[in-house]
């Protein structure tokens, strides 16, 4: 039968539309006309989302195939769509979010040039498209498609200002690591294909494909979707480029690398939730290494002054967060704070962007504060963002971070309260920097002083939509226990995710560990506003400087890995291609021309010698016809 | 009918063109002589496919078992379109480079163009044999006729070199041909070979040779980067494009299915040097500042994957090859026209004196990102279903216990190639210009027309490689066939 | 001890002493006269073997002949002093030894054939003699014998050519 | 019969037209005409139309195999006194006699191509040596040609008497000197042959070796080539050297055929000592004339691989060998001749100056290299075929191939020289366009042999 | 006469010739050198024809004339012989015409 869903196919081709026509008539085009087109297949898009997410609550889900992508043998990859739950979900996140960032960046990006304008727009969307792709594939190859594809659009847009070589090295940094990533997911992509002979995930999932696999089997290939989810989410160990990352513009900050690439790491781990459930070893390791990821980002966020970093590395830890959540189980939950991130995260770096736009491409903390007059709308929704991602009940943060809190009561409580604190740091290091940048008095310089403005209204309009949905967010995933019929998340995703054991804590558990978190996080927030609120800057010392220095894992990776690879490199090229095998081959030629030179002196010219030669090798012959050979 | 006219259309004008004195008018008849090969080689894909056009047979040499058998299977097929599609590429990127006595040089390129269809084509081993010394003879002359100062030297070992390993596959068809039934060198005949597995043991080396040092897999490779260096672009781009295919070619039809037991028990060794060369060659690329011998290093590294993928010896590692030989070739041709267009403008390929062509150079810069991404195999683009069948082919081959690390290696050749590939745009395109690349001129028509061709390519594969494959899908699945040991060894 | 084996010792003892002369002799000339000595124990050979026409023309072109143009040759280089120069006394030793080997080798490998019990019929049978060889000459043999004289004729030129005064 | 008693005539003829004739050019009008005239009637023999009808009592027996030779050799000699009979004018005074000692030799060749009797064997070698002594000495003034005329003289005399040591001892063992008696079925069955008979068919093998310039019997090889006038040396080295290898595999298939499990070692040993010397030394020369020379000694080499085979294919092969060798290195020595400087730098830009000649001698080069579709390779190829047919010597074939590897080494630096080298080389006086359509003629024929070998193989079966 | 007396005879004559043409720097006595081979030569022949004929007339033919062909073959020798002296001997002549000496040391312009 012919599914009206069957045109999803629309919902990425629009952006690829705009990337098109941004891209080949960036020349021509006028800057208002790319930032329409921009936007207007964006939104155009969304509506669509919209509807496909109406027919998925009305149960109709459906897998469109298109044609065959690759074909070999008895491995056969469509190029098809999956609309599901989980991917309507993310549709609505990618396409709602995104707009607005479009709509953002139009005014955000208006300094530059008409054809780099165009340039940035066709960027953006062709990242809309890779990533659309990501979530609607309907196996791991397109997945992969979308995967690489979001990766190549970071490191364009990072690298967008590509006179600054900085730049470009952050954008290098954050490709090469993704790529790494990737390798992993590749080969488990072959592992799988070799051990079931597809990538769909609904032959991979189907119950009878799921028997087959051996225990070893499903662990190999989780922990290798699990590398490349540490690569494209930025998760211990490959999570240092996410910082880097921070070159890119701003609205590419909040887009990419806040609300929606970066959590793809935690769509891939969902989708593929049954694999996971069957092998607990590599959920733990899941868990751990989230919590540990959250922590050190926590830590290293406490002390950085550049206001994007600070964002960044909290980005990280929430990353870290989900996957704790994903590690326990809590599947639902992680998708869950994946939206609540989405709408604060991107909140607060556009407001970030907003500031930063204020000051004219000023970015660190130390020479801002007291901002609060001069940018109202900015210093409000900021705030909004702080509280939400703090935790303060209603606010949406709040109601994703307990669920994943919870699940980790319930692994068990270790977990939990390392978990707790690295929240109590969250709200600890977002209020630090909320109260430096907005409180106490301007550090700046005159001039910057004197044209602060607040952003004009296609900036602060997406702010302002930003915070709503911060505020409300957290109300499609609140528990069952302040509202009856609540986790309306929960159970909508229920058919793609196996909802894991219900909480086997009573109400009041519950109840007083929300009170604990909620009373610890409001003490912090105090013990920010006592330090920060009129900040003066001093010189970091002793495990502070480490803290700012980022415990020093670049530097780490750059002794242990970078340069022994190009010494060994530089090796071969001087040392080993040269002198042992060019060496080799021209050897031979040197052994003829030698030998050649020496057998020219058996020609002396001299009769006498020639014949005695003759005659030598004459009784030689003899000899050996007549007694050798017996 | 097709191949017969694919051989000879280059053949005679290639002769022809030794007589054309005019300069302007020689270019014009190469150009107009690669796009009727390249209609032929069309034809024989679409409106033609009936057996009697894609086969021929004549009477040759019939007291030595020989005969003049061409043939356009699958593999043939595209690697005889990617040799009609690179020449109008080539020529029409290089339109703007004169040569003197050029009427001498597109002669010559049109004689190898016709021996290497020769060897695509040949069904006869003594007849591949012919084509295969005959591309190589004018690609001689080419490289240290209009190559660069030291070319005399270095094209001299790169002809002896591939010579050396030419005769011995000459020792090993004569050895298979020894054995045959019916004393022919037909390839029917030599694919019914049955020779023992001790003896399939050296001839496979005798093959191997000249395959590997033509390809060149690592240890045989040094002569590549000096020839690609020192030979003229035009002349670089079809070594390195499509000559090179030869010897994974000559895997394909004459090493996998002549000798299947010998390739099986070696399979190991052969995968083993190719992943070795992929991550040497990968790190050596990284070191270089040359652009000429970046690229040359990143293709020793392609080909390597090429080759471990054959011996993998299954249906997905086999088609990926055939189809990454096409587009390896059309996205490697693609990264010289840029590389020859920087040489010309600023008379160096030091990465190092380049920097900030982007700002001045838009199109060029775009292009040529393009390329290079599908160079390392960026999804929808042409490159990614070849590179991800081979890895899947290596992967699941059943003939090694090593299946999982060969990947894991092969696999750190794709982070390094992105490594390596990215350093480069990032020092000749982005940062600032300085001096020298202040006075960058953007691509011209041509330029430009030729890298728009290689892009569309790109992605027209990249999004449906599914053409691709179901052209060599027969090809591959008859070589697996053959090369099957099971029932040699239960017959053993 | 037949007379016949006395010749024939005798003859063989001359024949080799002589040869030995001619190629230790210092001057030319003498190596000369010995080799014709030699000719001539090979001539007494010859008879002893009953081949009188060979005997005949060893006698008249070698010893006379060739022979004689030799000497006329030596004398016209006035090389009848003792001019020869020293030659490298190793190599000298070296010809020796191995002309020496080429003897011994020879010698082991032919002292036993198949043929050793063999005889060589000597003083009689007929088929020495000028009747019937030239019988044979001009009847089996006429062709090479033909033949030959194209190889005089080449020599004749050839000795034009190399002599004459240009 | 035709070739033999017309080849003596008109060397005769040449004698007297040294003093009828006073023109050079009427001389030369004559010789070519003659050899023209011996082409035909030795065609015309071959088609069976015999004008002499001779009983030789066995000895001489022109068959296919002999016939077929004599017409490549004859063709070869025609071609080559059309391309350099000019040349021998510059030689010496006597210009009619050298060409009635090249008729007398063609003589010798038909001869030896033929022979069915030691006798005639050796009258045929004689016949070839003696004017060839000459005519290495022709160049009187010059010190290197006497040097190399006496050296080649005392030599060649040395190894004539090996021979006949070596045919008194065969005859001892078989009391004949036909051939086919020294094989007769005795020999095959016989546990162990006569010692005498080996011991002769060694001594034999020794002197054949010799002429044919095989290691170890191979040092007058470059003196000889160099120092005879290159108008020769290209005659010697190719035609006659060509004739005796057919007397060679003659005297060993039918004359030694039953022994072959007593030589073939040692011919195996002898061909890889031929194939290194000649192609190691070749490297390192300076004088074009001389690597050729010893190019001449690598080829003969690959010669001796058809012996060591012995079997169909390398007779054809040996054929096919003589012709494609033969015309390649006829062409390399006619511009040779005409050069100044015979070193490689000689050569510098020769392609720039003249393309043609250049391009011709670009093939030739390419076909004594062994490149495919030229006569040369077909030739080595036929070579290892029938030495890969012979059997297990798997390491012959890889040997003789790399070194056929290193044979391209010293030719293609001659076509460096000419095409990639900067120079300005060109023939010492200008060449006639005669020469340049014979350069051209000599051309197509070794790409034609290289392409349709069977159009020559044909004539030896029908 | 057994005929090994004769094979051994002849051997060693030529073996003598052969070292006079190893030992000696005189172009003209290595000639002579040759010239003693060829005898050697000839005397062997000789020998085997004689052999050969008392094989044949012992197998009862009085009238054979088996073995005269080695004696024909002596006289072909001899005439070659002749010829090879007469050209031998003149380019000896040419040599001492131009370098007055005939010392085969001094043929050293042609090596390597």
């Amino acid at each position: 039968m012919q599914n009206d869903l069957q045109i999803v196919y629309l919902i990425p081709l629009l952006p690829l539309i705009g990337f098109l026509v941004n891209g080949l008539g960036r020349k021509q085009l006028s800057k208002s006309m790319v930032s329409l087109v921009g936007c207007g297949t964006i939104l155009a898009s969304f509506i669509i989302s919209v509807w496909v997410f109406m027919e998925v609550r009305g149960g109709n889900t459906h897998v469109a195939n298109y044609f065959d992508f690759l074909s070999v043998g008895n491995l056969e990859i469509p190029f098809a769509f999956q609309i599901d739950q989980l991917s309507s979900i993310f549709l609505l996140i990618i396409t709602g979010v995104g707009f607005l960032i479009h709509v953002y960046s139009a005014s955000y990006m208006q300094e530059e040039k008409p054809e780099h304008f165009g340039r940035y727009f066709s960027y953006l969307n062709l990242f809309v498209f890779s990533m659309l792709l990501l979530v609607m594939g309907a196996n791991f190859v397109i997945m992969f498609i979308g995967w690489e594809g979001v990766g190549l659009c970071s490191y364009l847009l990072i690298g967008y200002w590509f006179k600054k070589t900085e730049y470009n090295k952050a954008a290098n940094k954050a490709f090469v690591m993704n790529r790494i990533g990737d390798l992993a997911f590749l080969i488990a992509i072959f592992w799988l294909i070799s051990k079931l002979g597809t990538v769909s995930y609904n032959e991979v999932f189907s119950p009878a494909n799921l028997a087959k696999l051996k225990t070893a089997d499903i662990t190999a290939i989780t922990l290798l979707l699990f590398v490349g989810a540490t690569g494209k989410s930025a998760q211990i160990p490959l999570y240092t480029w996410l910082p880097d990352a921070m070159a890119g513009p701003t609205p590419v900050s909040a887009l990419i690398h806040a609300a929606t690439m970066v959590t793809a790491g935690i769509y891939m781990i969902a989708r593929s939730n049954l694999l996971y459930s069957m092998s607990p070893v590599t959920m733990d390791i899941v868990a751990y290494t989230g919590l540990a990821t959250a922590l050190l980002a926590a830590t290293i966020a406490l002390k950085q002054n550049d206001i994007k970093k600070v964002l960044a590395y909290s980005t990280v830890s929430q990353l870290g967060f989900m996957f704790l959540a994903l590690g326990t189980g809590a599947y639902a939950a992680a998708v869950f704070h994946v939206m609540t991130h989405a709408f604060f995260k991107a909140l607060l770096f556009l407001g970030s962007g907003s500031v930063i736009h204020a000051l004219g491409g000023e970015q660190d903390i130390r020479k801002m504060g007291g901002l609060s007059k001069k940018l109202k709308i900015t210093y409000i929704t900021f705030l909004i963002g702080c509280i939400a991602i703090a935790g303060i009940p209603p606010f949406s943060g709040f109601f994703s971070k307990d669920a994943i809190l919870l699940s980790a009561y319930t692994r068990n409580p270790l977990l939990y309260s390392i978990a707790l604190f690295t929240a109590l740091l969250t709200a600890f290091y977002m209020f630090r920097l909320f109260f430096i940048t907005f409180t106490g008095k301007f550090r700046g310089t005159t001039e910057q002083e004197h044209h602060l403005h607040e952003s004009p209204a296609a900036m602060t309009i997406p702010l302002i939509i930003l915070a709503v949905l911060s505020v409300i967010g957290g109300f499609v995933g609140i528990p069952e226990l302040f509202m009856h019929g609540g986790d309306k998340l929960g159970e909508f995703l229920s058919p793609v995710i196996a909802v894991h054991e219900g909480h086997a804590v009573t109400a009041s558990t519950e109840y007083i560990l929300m009170g604990l978190s909620t009373a610890l996080v409001v003490v912090m927030i105090i013990f920010a506003w006592s330090r920060f609120r009129n900040y003066r800057q001093r010189e970091e010392t002793g495990f502070g400087k480490v803290l700012e220095n980022k415990w020093y894992v670049d530097e780490l990776y750059e002794k242990l890995i970078v340069n022994p690879l190009n010494k060994l490199g530089d090796f071969l090229n001087k040392v080993f291609e040269k002198s042992v095998i060019d060496w080799l081959v021209n050897g031979v030629g040197r052994v003829v021309n030698y030998s050649g030179r020496q057998l020219r002196l058996l020609q002396s010219g001299q009769v006498g010698n020639y014949v005695l030669l003759m005659v030598i090798s004459m009784v030689l012959i003899f000899a050996l016809q007549f007694f050798l050979r017996k | 009918m097709i191949p017969v006219l694919l051989i000879l259309v280059p053949l005679l004008t290639g002769l022809a063109t030794f007589f054309i004195k005019k300069e302007s008018l020689v270019r014009y008849w190469a150009l107009l002589s690669s796009l009727i090969t390249l209609t032929v080689s069309v034809l024989g894909l679409t409106l033609l496919k009936e057996e009697n056009y894609l086969q021929y047979k004549a009477e040759w040499m019939q007291t030595l078992g020989s005969s003049f058998s061409v043939k356009l299977d699958g593999m043939g097929q595209l690697l005889c379109l990617l040799n009609a599609v690179a020449y109008p590429l080539i020529l029409l990127a290089t339109w703007k480079s004169s040569y003197k006595r050029s009427n001498n040089f597109f002669a010559l390129m049109l004689l190898a163009q016709a021996g290497m269809m020769g060897v695509f084509l040949a069904m006869d081993a003594l007849l591949f044999y012919f084509f295969w010394e005959l591309a190589l003879v004018p690609m001689y002359f080419l490289c240290s006729q209009w190559g660069g100062e030291k070319r005399i030297a270095v094209t001299f070992k790169f002809f002896i070199y591939t010579f050396l390993g030419s005769l011995l596959m000459l020792i090993g068809i004569l050895y298979i041909q020894s054995h045959t039934v019916n004393h022919s060198f037909d390839i029917a005949s030599f694919y019914q070979v049955n020779i023992s597995a001790k003896q399939q043991q050296f001839v496979f080396w005798l093959f191997f040779a000249a395959f590997a040092i033509k390809m060149p897999i690592f240890p045989f490779h040094t002569w590549q980067p000096d020839t690609y260096e020192q030979a003229p672009t035009a002349t670089t781009m079809v070594l390195s494009g499509v000559m090179v295919k030869m010897g994974v070619f000559g895997l394909l039809r004459w090493l996998l299915p002549v000798v299947p037991i010998a390739s099986y028990q070696w399979g190991d060794v052969v995968t083993s040097m190719a992943i070795i060369g992929m991550i040497y060659a990968s790190l050596i690329a990284i070191q270089q500042d040359d652009l000429k011998r970046l690229v040359a290093y990143s293709s020793i590294a392609h080909i390597g994957l090429m080759c471990a993928a054959v011996f993998a010896e299954n249906q997905s590692g086999m088609q990926g090859v055939m189809i990454q030989m096409f587009n390896h070739g059309i996205n490697i041709i693609g990264l010289w026209i840029v590389v020859e267009l920087i040489e010309r403008q600023f008379g160096t390929r030091k990465i190092s004196e380049l920097g900030g062509l982007a700002q001045k150079a838009p199109a060029m810069a775009i292009l040529f990102v393009i390329v290079a991404l599908a160079n390392i195999a960026l999804p929808l683009t042409n490159a990614f279903p070849g590179e991800f069948l081979m890895f899947n082919g290596i992967f699941n081959s059943a003939g090694t216990k090593y299946a999982v690390l060969f990947t894991a290696l092969a696999g750190i050749s794709i982070i390094l190639a992105a490594v390596y590939t990215l350093n480069m745009i990032r020092k000749v395109f982005y940062g600032e210009t300085n001096p020298l690349t202040e006075r960058v001129l953007d691509l011209r028509l041509n330029e430009k027309l030729a890298l728009g061709i290689i892009v569309v390519i790109i992605f027209w594969i990249g999004i449906y490689p599914q053409l691709m494959l179901n052209i060599t899908d027969g090809a591959s699945a008859s070589i697996l066939k053959k090369a099957d040991i099971l029932p040699l060894i239960r017959k053993h | 001890m037949s007379i016949t084996q006395i010749l024939f010792w005798f003859l063989s003892i001359v024949a080799l002493f002589s040869a030995l002369m001619v190629i230790t002799n210092k001057n030319p000339v003498y190596s000369v006269l010995w080799l014709i000595a030699t000719f001539f124990a090979i001539s007494g050979h010859y008879i002893l073997l009953n081949a009188q026409f060979l005997a005949i023309v060893n006698i008249i072109v070698y010893a006379g002949a060739i022979m004689v143009l030799f000497l006329f040759v030596i004398m016209l280089m006035n090389l009848n002093k003792e001019s020869e120069p020293r030659k490298n006394r190793w190599l000298k030793l070296a010809g020796a030894v191995a002309g020496g080997c080429l003897l011994l080798v020879l010698v082991a490998a032919l002292k036993d054939t198949d043929i050793k019990q063999q005889q060589a019929l000597v003083n009689e049978g007929g088929i020495g003699l000028i009747k019937s060889l030239g019988k044979e000459l001009f009847t089996t043999y006429v062709v090479p014998f033909e033949i030959s004289s194209i190889l005089f004729l080449s020599a004749m030129v050839g000795a034009v050519v190399i002599g004459k005064k240009e | 019969m035709n070739a033999l008693i017309v080849s003596a005539l008109l060397g005769v003829i040449m004698m007297f037209s040294s003093f009828l004739l006073k023109q050079k050019s009427a001389v030369r009008m004559v010789a070519t005409g003659g050899m023209f005239l011996l082409l035909l009637l030795n065609i015309l023999e071959m088609n069976g139309t015999v004008l002499f009808h001779i009983d030789t009592k066995g000895m001489i027996a022109f068959d296919r195999f002999a016939l077929l030779f004599d017409s490549i050799a004859i063709a070869s000699t025609l071609l080559y006194l059309l391309l350099s009979a000019r040349d021998m004018e510059k030689v010496g005074v006597n210009y009619a006699e050298y060409f009635a000692l090249i008729f007398f030799i063609l003589c010798g060749i038909t001869l030896t191509s033929s022979f069915k009797s030691l006798l005639i064997l050796f009258l045929g070698i004689e016949i070839i040596s003696i004017p060839l002594y000459i005519l290495t000495g022709s160049d009187k003034r010059n010190l290197k040609s006497n040097e190399a005329s006496l050296k080649y003289f005392l030599l060649g005399s040395f190894s004539t008497g090996l021979m006949l040591m070596g045919i008194a001892l065969i005859y001892g063992a078989r009391g004949s000197f036909f051939i086919s008696d020294i094989s007769d079925i005795r020999v095959v069955t016989e546990a162990k042959p006569s010692v005498l008979l080996i011991a002769g068919m060694l001594l034999l093998l020794f002197s054949m070796a010799f002429k044919v310039s095989a290691a170890p019997f191979h040092f007058w090889t470059p003196d000889v080539y160099d120092g005879a006038p290159s108008v020769f040396t290209s005659f010697m080295a190719t035609i006659v050297k060509a004739a005796v290898f057919i007397a060679f595999i003659r005297l060993f298939d039918e004359g030694f055929g039953g022994l072959q499990k007593n030589w073939q070692l040692l011919v195996g040993i002898i061909t890889v000592a031929t194939l290194f010397v000649g192609n190691i030394t070749a490297v390192f020369q300076q004088s074009v004339k001389r690597m050729l020379a010893y190019s001449s000694i690598a080829q003969a080499g690959f010669m001796m691989l058809s012996l060591y085979a012995m079997n169909a294919a390398s007779k054809e092969g040996l054929l096919l060998y003589t012709a494609a060798y033969s015309l390649a290195t006829i062409g390399i020595f006619a511009v040779l001749i005409k050069m100044n400087d015979y070193t490689f730098d000689g050569f510098n830009g020769f392609a720039r100056q003249e393309p043609l000649l250049a391009a011709t001698t670009t093939i030739f080069l390419l076909s004594l290299a062994g490149i495919p579709l030229t006569g040369g390779f077909i030739s080595k190829f036929y070579m290892l075929k029938a030495t890969m047919e012979a059997g297990n010597n798997l390491w012959l074939v890889i040997f003789a191939v790399l070194m056929a590897a290193v044979s391209a080494y010293y030719y293609f630096r001659v076509i460096q020289a000419m095409y990639f080298k900067e120079g300005d080389a060109r023939p010492a006086e200008p060449v006639s366009g005669a020469f340049r359509w014979t350069m051209l003629l000599l051309a197509v024929l070794v790409i034609l042999i290289g392409v349709f070998p069977d159009l020559l193989l044909n004539w030896f079966y029908f | 006469m057994p005929i090994n007396y004769y094979i051994f005879l002849s051997i060693a004559l030529f073996s003598i010739g052969i070292v006079g043409v190893l030992t000696r720097r005189n172009a003209i006595i290595i000639f002579m050198c040759i010239e003693l081979m060829l005898n050697a030569v000839n005397l062997m022949f000789v020998a085997f024809s004689k052999m050969h004929y008392k094989v044949a007339v012992t197998a009862g033919d009085i009238a054979t004339t088996a073995g005269s062909e080695g004696q024909i073959f002596v006289f072909f020798i001899m005439v070659v012989a002749a010829a090879e002296v007469s050209v031998g001997l003149a380019i000896i002549v040419m040599m001492y015409r131009n370098i007055h000496s005939v010392d085969v040391n001094f043929l050293n312009r042609l090596k390597h």
